[in-house]
């Protein structure tokens, strides 16, 4: 059995060992959290991982550069197109590949609308797990499946994409597609945001459950590994996207979204405003569309030279760092991945004691899981 | 009793036994429906007119349903837990009178008698979920029984306003008073408290802490299957019926409607519409903290409903005729 | 194990009863909400707006002990198969499995993996097949509703006490517990098919006995 | 009039139990019943049960079930005041307000204390 660490909470009795997941409602995944609860306040909380671990990254290594695209987008099933654009981008740099511009534009206009649809599905839990019976869950699910027409109509599959190639995408999207994405993220989608935000931010008790919980300064969070909206949240302007441009975002007008109370709240407000700044971007990215080719010419039996390349992207959850090792074969030699959600979920036991067994879904909530890409 | 009172009370305990039926049956489709059509889809639809077989297939299934009893159980509270529901919810509802005239019995004590049966019920889930021995449903029954106790006194007190107002604890009493004027309008505040605190008695969303899905999975009836789960859902239901009908009876004005003759359906389409209500805040509304749920009873609905029924009873002693 | 459980020769109560049962079953699944991978999404999206499992009556339960359904939508893993098998065992019978998705069907992509099960059938009796990486939402209505079908073509009175189910051997590499003592065959014994009145069916093979009144 | 509200409550409870009884009789025709150890052991997300599910709670929730049932005597004392407060007048509500004023003084004590805390 776990030896936990006691801490004295005042006026405590016996504590109890509650296994929260890994078949639970809220814990978005197969995660299993050991809490050992006092009266309903939390003493000790420890992830327990590795219910969904498939072997990827090992698997990687017996399959070819280009086969290995299929594995990454099981990674982070939520946000397939971010895995996907930083496998690619490694194997490329490592590969010395020169991807024609309008695939650039294309990857970065479908990861900004991964990066919407993520934070709906991140919207959808969270509040399942503040107890709403499904109304914001569902009508997230409105605005997600618009999208979703538009990843079925680009790549032919709606979850599992296995859109991008090396040096390019896989098929190009035409004008009036484009047009049809621009006429809905610009007219219909803001105002469906603006009917999420009015029934998460905007209702009373959501602010009761969620103002003043989990309260963390960016110093602890950087301590803690923590990145993504969850960092910004407590002030930080770290953003990849900002800080060390890829693909065009050097070319696009946006603002990195945060706020500077570091509470539960703050972490819903800084997603809600990534979903709109996403949404601005992705009409911007489709205005400034150029035209050409969008794939290389690169061979099925690709041979990187040998060495390792390391990339670092912003997805949804944070920095998702790809290594890839070649060592001259059509396989690689090694493919590891610095997922973002499993240094995030790592804190957790810093960030949930002397919480009520209720806040542990709200800060939970905050850091947005992923089981596929925590256990790989 | 003659024999005659013997058959009254037998026959009408048989169609409250029916009504229960059809109250957790239509209650649920409605519900089901309803947040449905709240949440952009449609609710029950391909079994029978627009889902109306729906629930009739579900009770079906529930009966036909293995009954686990956990190793761990307390094997008698267990098996008595559907009784410490069911029960209270039958007997609670035997007060209830429909029309003048028209109930099993009007009892002069009638209000104290179904607050009486109305708060075992909470009981019966703390029961419920001490039998269990699950965590989940312990920590469901500790939530249910502290609910219980915080939201009784409020709610007494609120409807303490009415009694003083109407000078009698008689359902029929209390109901031909309000032949002018609702409560509502006279003790707005005593209404408000009431339906807060019959919202939580009745552990319905915001206050559904003791089943609370996204923490304690199904919270006390965590480990009750088939039957016995169909069973805390009809006296849920029941008891939802009887809330409303409470809320209707001492603030709505009951059978009264304004410019039209008094008449049972006003009553019922009243508690049609505080059902509703209900299941509205369910489509609508997340779940409160158990801190902030204790402190809402203890710090804000006690306090103000003592202040409220000292007032009422000031104005009544001074404005009789008006009060 | 009622009365009508035990008895040989079904009568006429017995199996006006069962048609009863057998249509209120096929018409209330309430599946149990465990969701394991990728095909978890899919799952939840049948359950929103566009699709709603609602309308057929299919209702996720968190507790398996009120649910009727499992649908397995994901790969398993080694450390994961024990507790998807508790859960199913704690699941009041009768109950049913879906396979959804080729990871529960065969393990799909991981099939090579070190850690990953070839397909739910090799811990859990599965009754219906749901191919797809993942299958699209219409596919697991699709295989909702042929579980129905199976559900009411499907008498349990009379047939009780019959083992459902033997898991194939497996490596000793992870704990796996045994089904139980009815539902598993003694050790030794010869792998039996469960006994039910159809085959389990994949939903792309049949599509003409799909009950179209009902979509 | 009194006897026949305790008579009709006695017989609601017997409805009560004996329609409980008879659809636990049909349960047991109906249902299945095969036992095994694993379905038998306790729910815990898909865990071995660990502990005593039975442990002690926290000592604060005592004292919430003590304030309440301050109050919840103090409601039963208003009932039958609430009844006759047209009969005994002026008279009887100073009175009954010097009564809510101690326990409103109780009430704020608790409440400094912290007795309305949850855990």
């Amino acid at each position: 059995m776990v030896n936990f660490p006691r801490k004295g909470v005042e006026g405590s009795t016996e504590t109890m060992l509650l296994n929260v997941g890994p078949q639970h409602p809220s814990t978005h995944g197969v995660l299993h959290m050991m809490c050992e609860i006092s009266g309903e306040t939390i003493v000790s909380a420890k992830p327990v991982i590795g219910y969904l671990h498939r072997g990827i990254e090992k698997l990687a290594e017996s399959r070819t550069w280009q086969q290995d695209i299929v594995l990454t987008d099981r990674l982070d099933y939520v946000a397939q197109f971010s895995n996907e654009w930083a496998y690619c981008r490694a194997v490329e740099r490592l590969a010395g590949i020169e991807v024609p511009e309008r695939a650039e534009w294309l990857r970065t206009l479908l990861v900004e609308m991964n990066r919407i649809t993520s934070h709906l599905i991140w919207y959808a839990g969270v509040t399942m797990d503040i107890g709403a019976l499904g109304t914001p869950f569902i009508y997230a699910w409105v605005a997600r499946e618009r999208i979703f027409d538009f990843y079925e109509a680009v790549t032919g599959a709606r979850v599992m994409p296995n859109w991008m190639r090396l040096g390019g995408v896989h098929t190009d999207i035409d004008s009036a597609m484009l047009k049809e994405m621009r006429d809905f993220l610009e007219r219909d989608f803001p105002v469906e945001v603006d009917e999420y935000e009015a029934l998460l931010v905007g209702n009373e008790i959501v602010q009761s459950r969620m103002k003043g919980i989990g309260v963390f300064s960016a110093e602890q969070l950087v301590e803690w590994g923590v990145t993504g909206p969850a960092l910004r949240a407590s002030g930080s302007e770290r953003d990849l996207r900002k800080d060390v441009p890829y693909g065009v975002y050097d070319r696009l007008d946006f603002r990195v979204c945060t706020d500077d109370v570091g509470d539960s709240l703050a972490r819903c407000r800084v997603r809600l405003a990534e979903i709109r700044e996403s949404a601005r971007m992705c009409v911007q990215i489709i205005d400034g569309m150029p035209g050409g080719d969008v794939r290389a010419k690169v061979s099925r039996a690709l041979k990187p030279p040998v060495g390792d390349v390391c990339v670092r992207t912003e997805s949804p959850r944070g920095e998702l760092g790809v290594l890839v090792a070649s060592d001259g074969t059509t396989k690689p030699l090694r493919f590891r991945v610095r997922s973002p959600i499993f240094y995030n979920l790592s804190a957790m036991p810093h960030m949930l004691p002397n919480h009520l067994l209720a806040d542990m879904l709200v800060i939970f909530g905050g850091i947005d899981t992923s089981m596929g890409e925590i256990d790989r | 009793m003659s024999a005659a009172m013997w058959i009254h009370a037998l026959l009408w305990l048989v169609g409250l036994l029916l009504l229960i039926a059809v109250v957790t049956v239509m209650g649920v489709w409605w519900e089901r429906k309803f947040i449905g059509h709240l949440q952009r889809r449609r609710g029950p639809l391909h079994h029978g007119f627009h889902g109306l077989l729906q629930l009739p297939a579900d009770m079906v299934k529930m009966i036909s349903k293995e009954d686990i009893v956990p190793d761990s159980a307390d094997p008698w509270l267990f098996q008595i837990g559907p009784l410490m529901v069911v029960v209270p919810a039958i007997a609670a509802m035997a007060a209830l009178m429909f029309a003048p005239g028209f109930g099993l019995l009007d009892m002069n004590h009638g209000l104290f008698y179904i607050f009486a049966f109305q708060t075992l019920l909470p009981l019966g889930f703390a029961v419920i979920g001490w039998s269990c021995a699950s965590k989940f449903t312990l920590i469901g029954a500790l939530r249910a029984a502290a609910q219980l106790i915080s939201y009784e006194i409020p709610m007494l007190l609120a409807a303490l306003g009415v009694v003083v107002a109407a000078g009698s604890m008689r359902l029929t009493d209390i109901i031909n008073a309000q032949a002018g004027v609702w409560y509502i309008f006279k003790e707005p505040l005593g209404f408000a408290i009431f339906g807060i605190a019959v919202l939580a008695e009745m552990n319905r969303t915001p206050f559904d802490l003791p089943e609370a899905e996204s923490e304690l999975v199904a919270g006390y009836q965590t480990e009750y299957s088939g039957m016995k789960f169909g069973f805390v859902q009809l006296a849920e239901y029941s008891v939802l019926f009887t809330g409303s009908y409470l809320v209707s009876a001492l603030f709505l004005g009951g059978w009264n409607m304004p410019f039209l003759p008094a008449s049972p359906l006003w009553l019922l389409l009243k508690i049609v519409a505080c059902m509703t209500m209900t299941m509205w805040f369910r489509g609508t509304f997340p779940r409160l903290r158990v801190d902030s749920l204790m402190s809402l009873s203890w710090k804000w609905l006690l306090p103000i409903a003592l202040v409220n029924i000292m007032a009422v009873a000031a104005l009544a002693l001074a404005l009789p005729g008006i009060y | 194990m009622g009365v009508v459980d035990d008895a040989e020769q079904p009568g006429f109560i017995t199996t006006t009863l069962d048609k009863l049962l057998r249509w209120g079953r096929s018409r209330s699944m309430w599946p149990v909400n465990a969701g394991i991978a990728c095909c978890s999404l899919e799952m939840m999206t049948t359950g929103a707006a566009r699709y709603d499992f609602d309308r057929f009556g299919i209702m996720f339960r968190s507790s398996p002990r009120q649910a009727d359904v499992m649908i397995v939508p994901g790969p398993i893993t080694k450390k994961m198969a024990p507790i998807v098998q508790r859960v199913y065992n704690q699941m009041a019978e009768p109950r049913w499995v879906i396979a959804m998705g080729s990871c529960a069907i065969s393990g799909g992509t991981f099939v090579d993996s070190y850690n990953v099960l070839p397909g739910a059938e090799t811990i859990l009796p599965v009754d219906i097949y749901i191919p797809g990486c993942p299958p699209r939402p219409e596919a697991l209505l699709y295989g909702c509703l042929q579980l129905k079908k199976l559900i009411s073509e499907t008498s349990t009175i009379g047939s009780s006490r019959k083992p459902m189910y033997v898991p194939p051997v497996l490596p000793e590499e992870w704990p796996l517990e045994l089904l139980g003592e009815y539902d598993a065959l003694e050790a030794g014994a010869v792998w039996v098919q469960p006994e039910r009145d159809s085959p389990p069916v994949t939903p792309l093979g049949d599509a003409e006995s799909a009950p179209e009144d009902e979509l | 009039m009194y006897a026949d509200s305790v008579l009709v409550a006695a017989l609601a409870c017997v409805t009560g139990v004996l329609f409980v009884l008879a659809l636990y009789g049909v349960v047991a025709l109906l249902a299945p019943k095969r036992p095994n150890p694993l379905k038998n052991a306790t729910y815990e997300c898909g865990h071995e049960p660990v502990g005593v599910p039975r442990a002690p709670f926290r000592v604060q929730y005592y004292a919430i079930a003590i304030v309440f049932l301050i109050f919840d005597v103090e409601t039963a004392f208003l009932y039958p005041w609430g009844l006759v407060l047209r009969q005994i007048g002026w008279a009887g509500y100073g009175e009954m307000a010097i009564f809510v004023a101690i326990l409103v003084v109780g009430l704020v004590y608790a409440w400094r204390k912290g007795v309305l805390r949850w855990v």
